[in-house]
């Protein structure tokens, strides 16, 4: 646990270097950008006084992440609003969106993956597979646009982009919300369909599966009761990889739909050169991915006893 | 269509004892082609039964035909009985699964992998209980304690506990035939139970299906390649062969007047016969003797600890010391864990000892000073630490080659055989006393010369290992091995994963060239009958200790230490019965 | 209307361009906000660029103006849709006839949104302010003619200029004439107090901003309840929201008009001082050749250009007069689309083939990602490509293209929209980013400015077209101001006048 | 067993993936193939399908270098926005430029820029991969963090990262790529070396006295070749899927190079009125990710069978 802890900051200590360093390559002054073309010399110096960007590149790193540690993500260069609560918004609609996403990637490829897997000689083990392979082959924001110009504006059934916080107004929400789940989770549907698929598959043919035939289970039941839950092994390290796949995939859909996450933050943030906003939301998605490696390498350990180090009973 | 011999009894009659199996006409064949083509035999209840045959040879595909198990791309045809149930084959699978784990249940080979590693196993044997009988929750546990207790598990309670990962091979078997025995079935099907455990565990497992099965009058099907256990275990046997039944009759008939020509041969290589080397054999096992020349091995006081997670170690070798005197063949004998393997990487200075020194063809491949600290954090990794200089590790690597145990994975699938062969003269040092192997097509002719020596075909060289069966890739790695002319000749487990027929072979193939080419032969094996056959002088190990050595005659005939005469005791040979 | 133009606020008024370009308006399809007689009273407006806070004193942009001025904020004067300045705050003013002082006679009645009434003194801490608290210096050049301003009594006040000057008036019809409460703290303003008829009621930090209407507002209860700024960077995405009757309105390009006009929208054209400049940097090589600018004035089919980028809105003009302004003439036929003779004079100037012995041209043309340069960028280069050019397009990100290009000059060829109203001078001066030479032009457009307004009006027609043939840049084409919205909606000011998006009129019909 | 209880936690990732699935860094399609391992010498329907396809988007790049039915960059060739005819099969842009040839010129610059992050993953994942396999000590340990803090950033953010600080572009975004997919060679590479590593064959050479560089490159790299082809197959439709995202998002491909992402981008608008704009990229995008994607589980098939010898 303490190892593990350990290396999560440590790779989070080494990402932000890596972070830090590159963006500071960036041509271009923080303090012009963010003053615009009006800014006196007096104005602009103030400013670079005021964020501290005169000051030795060592000692910005030093304060950024100190300023992390409290929770604090530092104030936009651009705006110089404080970037805390903003990124926060944005990371709950992100994390709203690719958390509902992976809720129907799920529904939908959990069975259709067994399904494919069970039937993989017949009609519909290729139908489905050939299915998710096609899905796989398909942007995600090509889905969307595709679903914004026939569902929204020819249909006239849901709206065509913008977010409703589900706190202000829960159908509004869930009409706004629809679309871009929908275009971010059928792919993603995909995409694990097929390592349901393989990890069912790979379980057909375990040995300890035709024990339990052996000893009197169908072959429905043996699946459902020793076969399912070894495949979740592996399908829980694909989840994982996906949700970090998504954090900022989303971005993509995000765009199509006008939802405002924290990818759209991110590419905002750079092409506006806001290279604070940008630096911390990075490092932000970073540990989002490093802490569901961790939860996952947690849930691995949960779920297989011979991960356990606890000792043996015999 | 049943090809029987004419000396097997007539079929039992039906009508007094409902046999447990009874198989008719069985085909069994993929949409391409048939692999089983009509057999037929019966098991009769309380009878048990040995269906014998060598790999490919159809007898699995037997006994999943029988349970309903086959792959659906695999088609029956024909009949079979179960316990009186009729015509198990025209049934679905809904309909067998009432009769699987109740009527029949089977034990398969591989028990590392047969069992659920993420259930606890007593909940894995309650729930074929609960399969098959209306008894609540509760009474399946105390069921399955008990079914473990009568398999002989050590603290059943605690056992039901465990997950598979925290049992032994031989315990995890125990557990399959609780699991199968559950329901008290009127057939066992075990299909090579014993073939992935240790000598002594097998003994044990063979002892407790002849019990078991002998309590509940439950005949046996026992499928084995191993004809030595079929003498051992069985009443009768069925000799299967490329999908035809050969021959089949009372063990006893048959194995002592094969009619089948295939019986015979498998007889024949079945029956080790001991070694007898007139010359060395009765001398005493002593390297201080004078009138011998120094030994070519000699380990001293060798120990090896690897570390493990927690600060814990493991001690793979507790001190051993031997000597090997050139020429000599030389047998290590040891169950899984006895540390023989680690004590043969360290001959082939492929790891080094913590403590104690090797030398091997005059070199000192490893001191005692060896820094505790830096050991217990790292593994040891080859080359490290020597104190030998890469020269001399070079002059022992030429000395001493090694010839793996499995023929699959001892050859680079990617590479000709040409050039696994002649990898080892590619190393200079290698070919230092083989003036003749400078240049690229001299090297080829050494290693045409060596595949010929080996009996292998002249078109081997510019094949793949795929190309090739069991043995043929065991003759391909001796010829590896021997292309430089080693002094000595390390094989490990040489022939535990060959047919019986060829095992035969690849051992007369060792001794004959041992002769030839004087080379010391090390033969590292569990087998004791293996190591009989071909070896003047035997060590004996156990959890890194040898507990005896000698000559090989004098230890079997007579040995010294308790586990010897487990070991000799357990290993099946075809003179044994139990009955 | 007779304001000089030395003012470098190019910046601001590119920002401007980008943020009407998306701006949009809409109407919730759940639960529109319905008044008495069914008729609704509220309306959504998508923009694409949105204000990262509500003080226009500090940061500079023009998406804050944009939703503010009159609409929240209102000023003494305004300038109305034709140019014209009409009164707001001030009922009347007088000027005196050294044209140094005014005398501005406040509306009685007035409050601002937190109830304080409104009176003389705000007038003054606001336009005394300008110069001490506005951090935006440059853009208050203005207001520095401005000696001091005085409170005569509650609703009259005199400002004292140090001498005459017709822009100043002008520019208080603009952000920099808008009435703070003399109460508030200018280091801290956070929110949003002003006389307007709307008040800032919530802020959704990237995606709206939603005004309330005012019911004690001078000029009678707003007529809208509810006005929500949303905005949508992208153009798709923000004519999808209005396909989709998520919004009412939208400020679009004229690419945008084609597949919307078949649907039931109405689509305003209104002016603006828009105009597409393919930019030059005059100091380097290859544009210091005056025959190379001429022969990219030959080479680019600039009503081809117009049609893509724009959809065919939009007038070809020669210089950058735009028509509304007196001194306008006729110039787009002085370089017509020639490829050939863009290969002769391109030959003359030693590029070309290196078969024919000449050097190949090769520009780096630098982009700023924003829609129409992009889009027109890409058929230029097709055009150049007709005649030997090779031109590589670099997107630059438009924070990145302002410290670039427009700040450190450093480029050879660009595009981008500049907006502001008399701007042919000011983008002339020589240490702007054109780089160009206005030593012959300069004397003549300083000659004609001190004149009366009949020669005021033939200098710049000879300075135009004097700059026109020297091609330091080359107009593609004057932009409208284009709107598309529901045709039930009524009181659309359809040209662009100042920054403001002017909502006071906005109404439903139905 | 101990194998895997040796490496608690992120170390554990390793040791399942080895023996479960393919390595998690491999993002994408990796797992259809782990699939049954019913290999038969006749015809493999998913790699012919595979073939084909990228057969056909490879003749299309190669054949636009000499010869597309128009100049793809030229505008004007055809009224602009026309639907399909027969002498413009895909039709023509806002620009008057002809659909069919820029798919075509496109599929060069697809391949091209999958060719190069491929390469660039392969060329540095590789060497780390088999390395961290070969010495399990401190270096290797070392090798494997380093590419594992990679792995926090996915392609995606670290082309949006680089595009930042070095500009948006094609060079910018298959770099980018490149880098993001390093760990995923690496792991595969690693997971392969070590399998590879535990052969007798590799012990044999060691007995022989063979170096580590032989054994590398003799033993080590031909017997996992299979599964790098393979990676680079699956990573390959991965790169075209992300510069595809990247250049819609405006930060890959400058125009007016014929990226089909873009194309997808720009044809957004004409969505509903012109809508071979968007079928022509979008379905040339599809067909080049289905067939790397099905080329590399075909591969995988028939590679595998062999690769199990290794144990």
């Amino acid at each position: 646990m303490a190892w593990l802890a350990g290396q999560l900051v440590a790779t989070l200590a080494i990402a932000s270097l890596l972070v830090f360093w590159v963006l500071r390559v960036l041509p271009g002054d923080a303090a012009t950008v963010a003053l615009g073309m009006n800014a006196t010399p007096e104005a602009l110096a103030t400013w670079r006084a005021e964020h501290g960007t005169d000051r030795p590149l060592i000692v910005q790193y030093g304060e950024w992440m100190a300023g992390l540690f409290r929770g604090d993500f530092g104030r936009s260069f651009l705006t110089g609003n404080d970037l805390t609560p903003l990124v926060l918004d944005r990371v709950q609609v992100t994390l709203i969106l690719v958390g509902l996403s992976l809720a129907l990637a799920l529904a939908i490829a959990i069975p259709l993956g067994t399904l494919a897997a069970i039937k993989h000689r017949s009609l519909w083990g290729v139908v489905i597979t050939g299915g998710s392979q096609l899905g796989v082959a398909i942007p995600n924001f090509l889905v969307g646009v595709l679903l914004v110009s026939f569902v929204s504006v020819r249909l006239d059934w849901l709206p065509a982009g913008g977010w409703v916080p589900p706190a202000v107004s829960l159908t509004e929400f869930l009409r706004h919300v629809t679309l871009p789940v929908i275009a971010l989770g059928t792919v993603q549907a995909a995409i694990i369909t097929r390592y349901v698929r393989s990890a069912v598959l790979e379980v057909m043919r375990e040995d300890f599966l035709r024990t339990a035939r052996a000893g009197g289970l169908t072959y429905g039941q043996a699946l459902m009761r020793h076969g399912l839950r070894n495949a979740g092994v592996p399908i829980i390290t694909v989840i994982g990889v996906q949700i970090s796949a998504m954090l900022i995939g989303a971005v993509v859909v995000e765009r199509v739909f006008v939802v405002h996450g924290l990818g759209s933050l991110l590419v905002d943030s750079a092409q506006n050169r806001d290279l604070q906003a940008v630096q911390s939301i990075v490092l932000l998605l970073v540990a989002l991915v490093v802490v569901i490696n961790f939860i996952v390498d947690l849930l691995y350990t949960l779920l297989d006893p011979r991960l356990r180090l606890a000792g043996s009973v015999v | 269509m049943t090809p029987a011999a004419p000396s097997s009894p007539p079929p039992p009659q039906i009508a007094e004892v409902t046999p447990a199996l009874v198989v008719r006409d069985l085909r069994i064949g993929t949409q391409a082609r048939e692999l089983l083509h009509g057999i037929g035999f019966e098991v009769l209840a309380g009878e048990r039964v040995g269906l014998i045959g060598e790999s490919g040879s159809g007898k699995t595909l037997t006994a999943l035909a029988v349970m309903g198990l086959l792959d659906d791309n695999l088609t029956a045809s024909g009949h079979v009985h179960v316990a009186g149930e009729r015509n198990l084959l025209a049934r679905s699978d809904l309909q067998l699964v009432r009769l699987r784990g109740a009527r029949m249940s089977m034990v398969f080979q591989e028990p590392m992998t047969a069992l659920d590693p993420l259930r606890r196993v007593g909940a894995q044997v309650a729930e074929v209980i609960r399969l098959h009988s209306a008894g609540g929750r509760a009474a399946a546990r105390l069921r399955a304690v008990e079914l473990l207790t009568e398999v002989g598990l050590p603290e059943p309670a605690l056992t039901a506990r465990a997950y598979p990962h925290q049992l032994s091979g031989g315990q995890r078997q125990r557990v399959l035939i609780a699991m199968a025995l559950a329901n008290d079935p009127a057939l066992l099907i075990a299909d090579e139970p014993t073939t992935a455990l240790d000598v002594t565990v097998q003994a044990r497992i063979l002892e407790l299906l002849a019990k078991v099965v002998a309590k509940r009058g439950a005949g046996l099907l026992f499928i084995t390649h191993d004809l030595a256990l079929v003498s051992q275990v069985c009443e009768r046997v069925v000799v299967l062969k490329d999908g035809v039944v050969v021959e089949q009759g009372a063990v006893a008939e048959v194995f002592a007047d094969p009619q089948h020509e295939y019986t015979r041969t498998l007889l024949a290589a079945s029956s080790l016969s001991p070694r007898l080397s007139p010359l060395i054999s009765a001398t005493p096992y002593s390297a201080q003797n004078a009138d011998h020349p120094p030994p070519i091995i000699r380990l001293t006081d060798v120990t090896r600890r690897y570390p493990r997670p927690g600060g814990r170690f493991v001690d793979a070798l507790k001190g051993i010391s031997l000597e090997i005197a050139p020429g000599e063949r030389f047998g290590l004998v040891g169950e899984s864990g006895s540390g023989k393997t680690t004590t043969l990487r360290l001959l082939a200075g492929l790891d080094m000892p913590t403590s104690g020194t090797v030398e091997v063809a005059g070199v000192t491949l490893a001191h005692t000073p060896v820094v505790e600290l830096v050991e217990t954090t790292t593994e040891t990794r080859p080359g490290q630490r020597f104190v030998a200089s890469a020269a001399e590790l070079a002059r022992v690597r030429a000395n001493l080659q090694l010839v793996f145990q499995d023929p699959m994975g001892s050859l680079n699938p990617r590479m000709r055989v040409g050039n696994i062969v002649g990898e080892p003269l590619l190393n200079p040092a290698n070919r230092a006393d083989i003036p003749e192997a400078t240049t690229r097509r001299e090297r080829r002719a050494l290693v045409r010369d060596i595949l010929t020596a080996v009996g292998l075909p002249n078109d081997a060289a510019r094949r793949y290992p795929h190309q090739f069966s069991g043995g043929q890739r065991q003759r391909i790695s001796i010829a590896r091995a021997l292309v430089c002319r080693p002094k000595v000749l390390v094989a490990d487990e040489p022939v535990s994963a060959l047919d019986v027929s060829v095992r035969a072979q690849v051992l007369e193939l060792l001794a004959r060239l041992a002769d030839e080419r004087e080379f010391t032969l090390v033969l590292v094996s569990h087998d004791l009958a293996v190591v009989r056959h071909l070896c003047d002088h035997i060590a004996v190990m156990r959890a890194g200790e040898i507990v005896e050595h000698g000559p090989t005659e004098q230890v079997w005939a007579s040995p010294k230490h308790e586990y010897t005469m487990a070991l000799k005791a357990a290993t099946p040979t075809m003179s044994k019965r139990r009955h | 209307m007779f304001r000089s133009s030395h003012r470098t606020r190019l910046a601001v008024g590119l920002v401007t361009a980008l943020a009407l370009a998306g701006c949009s308006a809409g109407q919730t399809t759940t639960s529109p906000d319905v008044g008495p007689g069914g008729v609704r009273t509220d309306v959504i407006i998508a923009v694409a660029l949105e204000p990262v806070n509500l003080d226009f004193t500090t940061t500079s942009g023009a998406a804050i103006p944009q939703l503010l001025m009159n609409n929240v904020y209102e000023t003494l004067v305004k300038i109305d849709q034709d140019g014209g300045i009409v009164p707001l705050l001030a009922t009347s003013w007088e000027m005196s006839d050294d044209g140094t002082e005014y005398t501005f006679h406040l509306r009685r009645g007035v409050t601002f949104s937190d109830g304080r009434p409104f009176t003389s003194a705000d007038v003054v801490a606001s336009f005394d302010r300008v110069q001490t608290h506005w951090i935006r210096s440059q853009l208050t050049l203005p207001m520095a003619v401005v000696d001091h301003t005085e409170a005569l009594d509650d609703y009259t006040v005199r400002v004292t200029l140090h001498r005459p000057s017709n822009e100043w008036l002008f520019s208080i019809g603009t952000l920099l004439g808008a009435i703070f409460p003399a109460e508030i703290d200018f280091d801290k303003m956070t929110e949003a107090i002003g006389t307007g008829p709307y008040v800032v009621a919530e802020r959704q930090q990237g995606d709206r901003i939603v005004l309330t209407g005012r019911e004690d507002h001078w000029a009678g209860p707003a007529p809208l309840r509810q006005v929500t700024f949303r905005y949508i960077t992208d153009p798709t995405a923000a004519v999808n929201a209005l396909r989709a009757g998520d919004v009412d309105m939208l400020l679009t390009t004229g690419d945008r008009i084609a597949p919307l006009s078949n649907a039931n929208f109405q689509v305003i054209e209104g002016t603006s001082n828009g105009e597409v400049l393919l930019s030059f940097n005059n100091r380097i090589a290859p544009f210091d050749d005056l025959r190379v600018r001429q022969a990219f004035a030959y080479a680019i089919d600039r009503e081809a250009v117009m049609e893509v980028a724009s959809g065919g809105f939009g007038t070809l003009l020669g210089a950058m007069v735009p028509p509304t302004d007196p001194f306008f003439e006729d110039l787009s036929g002085m370089f017509p689309f020639d490829p050939d003779r863009a290969r002769e004079l391109l030959a003359e100037a030693g590029y070309g083939e290196r078969d024919a012995g000449l050097e190949p041209l090769r520009i780096a043309f630098d982009v700023p990602n924003i829609g129409y340069a992009t889009t027109s960028a890409e058929l230029i280069v097709s055009h150049l490509a007709d005649v030997g050019v090779n031109a590589t397009i670099r997107i630059l990100e438009f924070p990145l293209w302002l410290d670039q290009v427009f700040n450190r000059h450093d480029f050879q060829m660009s595009i981008v929209m500049h907006i502001e109203a008399r701007d042919l001078m000011t983008v002339l001066q020589p240490n702007y980013y054109l780089g160009f030479d206005n030593s012959v032009v300069g004397p003549l457009a300083a000659a004609a400015d001190a004149g009366s307004f009949e020669e005021y009006v033939e200098g710049m027609r000879e300075v135009a077209r004097l700059i026109a043939a020297e091609v330091p840049g080359l107009v593609l084409c004057l932009s409208p101001n284009l709107i598309v919205a529901d045709p039930a909606l009524t009181g659309i000011k359809p040209n662009a006048v100042t920054e403001s998006l002017d909502l006071t009129a906005l109404s439903w019909t139905k | 067993m101990s194998q895997i209880i040796q490496q608690p936690g992120a170390k554990a990732a390793e040791g399942r993936t080895a023996s479960v699935v393919q390595p998690p860094s491999a993002r994408l399609p990796e797992a259809a193939a782990v699939g049954p391992k019913r290999y038969k010498p006749g015809i493999h329907p998913q790699l012919v399908i595979g073939v084909v396809l990228v057969t056909l988007i490879v003749a299309a790049a190669v054949v636009s270098m000499f010869w597309t039915p128009y100049d793809p960059l030229r505008a004007g060739v055809g009224e602009p926005l026309a639907g399909p005819s027969t002498t413009h099969w895909f039709g023509i842009d806002r620009f008057g430029r002809d659909v069919f040839s820029r798919i075509m010129a496109g599929a060069q610059l697809t391949l091209y820029v999958g060719v190069i992050a491929v390469s660039i993953a392969a060329v540095i994942g590789v060497p780390i991969g088999i390395i961290a396999g070969m010495r399990r000590g401190v270096p290797g340990a070392l090798l494997m963090r380093g590419s594992d803090v990679l792995l926090a950033f996915p392609g995606l953010l670290l082309a949006i990262i680089f595009g930042a600080a070095f500009g948006a572009g094609t060079t910018t975004a298959m770099i980018a790529l490149g880098i993001g997919a390093i760990p995923a060679f690496a792991r595969v590479a690693r997971s392969g070396t070590l399998q590879v590593m535990r052969s007798d064959y590799v012990l044999a050479a060691r007995a022989a006295n063979r170096s580590s560089w032989a054994i590398a490159w003799r033993h080590v790299l031909p017997n996992i070749a299979g599964l790098i082809v393979v990676q680079c197959s699956v990573n390959f439709g991965l790169a075209v899927l992300s510069e595809a995202a990247l250049s819609f998002l405006g930060l890959g491909t400058t125009p007016p190079a014929p990226s089909w992402g873009r194309m997808l981008q720009e044809s957004q608008q004409f969505l509903g009125s012109h809508d071979h704009l968007a079928l022509a990229p979008g379905i040339a995008i599809a067909i080049a990710v289905l067939g790397f994607n099905l080329l590399g589980d075909g591969l995988r098939d028939v590679l595998d069978p062999r690769l199990k010898g290794v144990r």
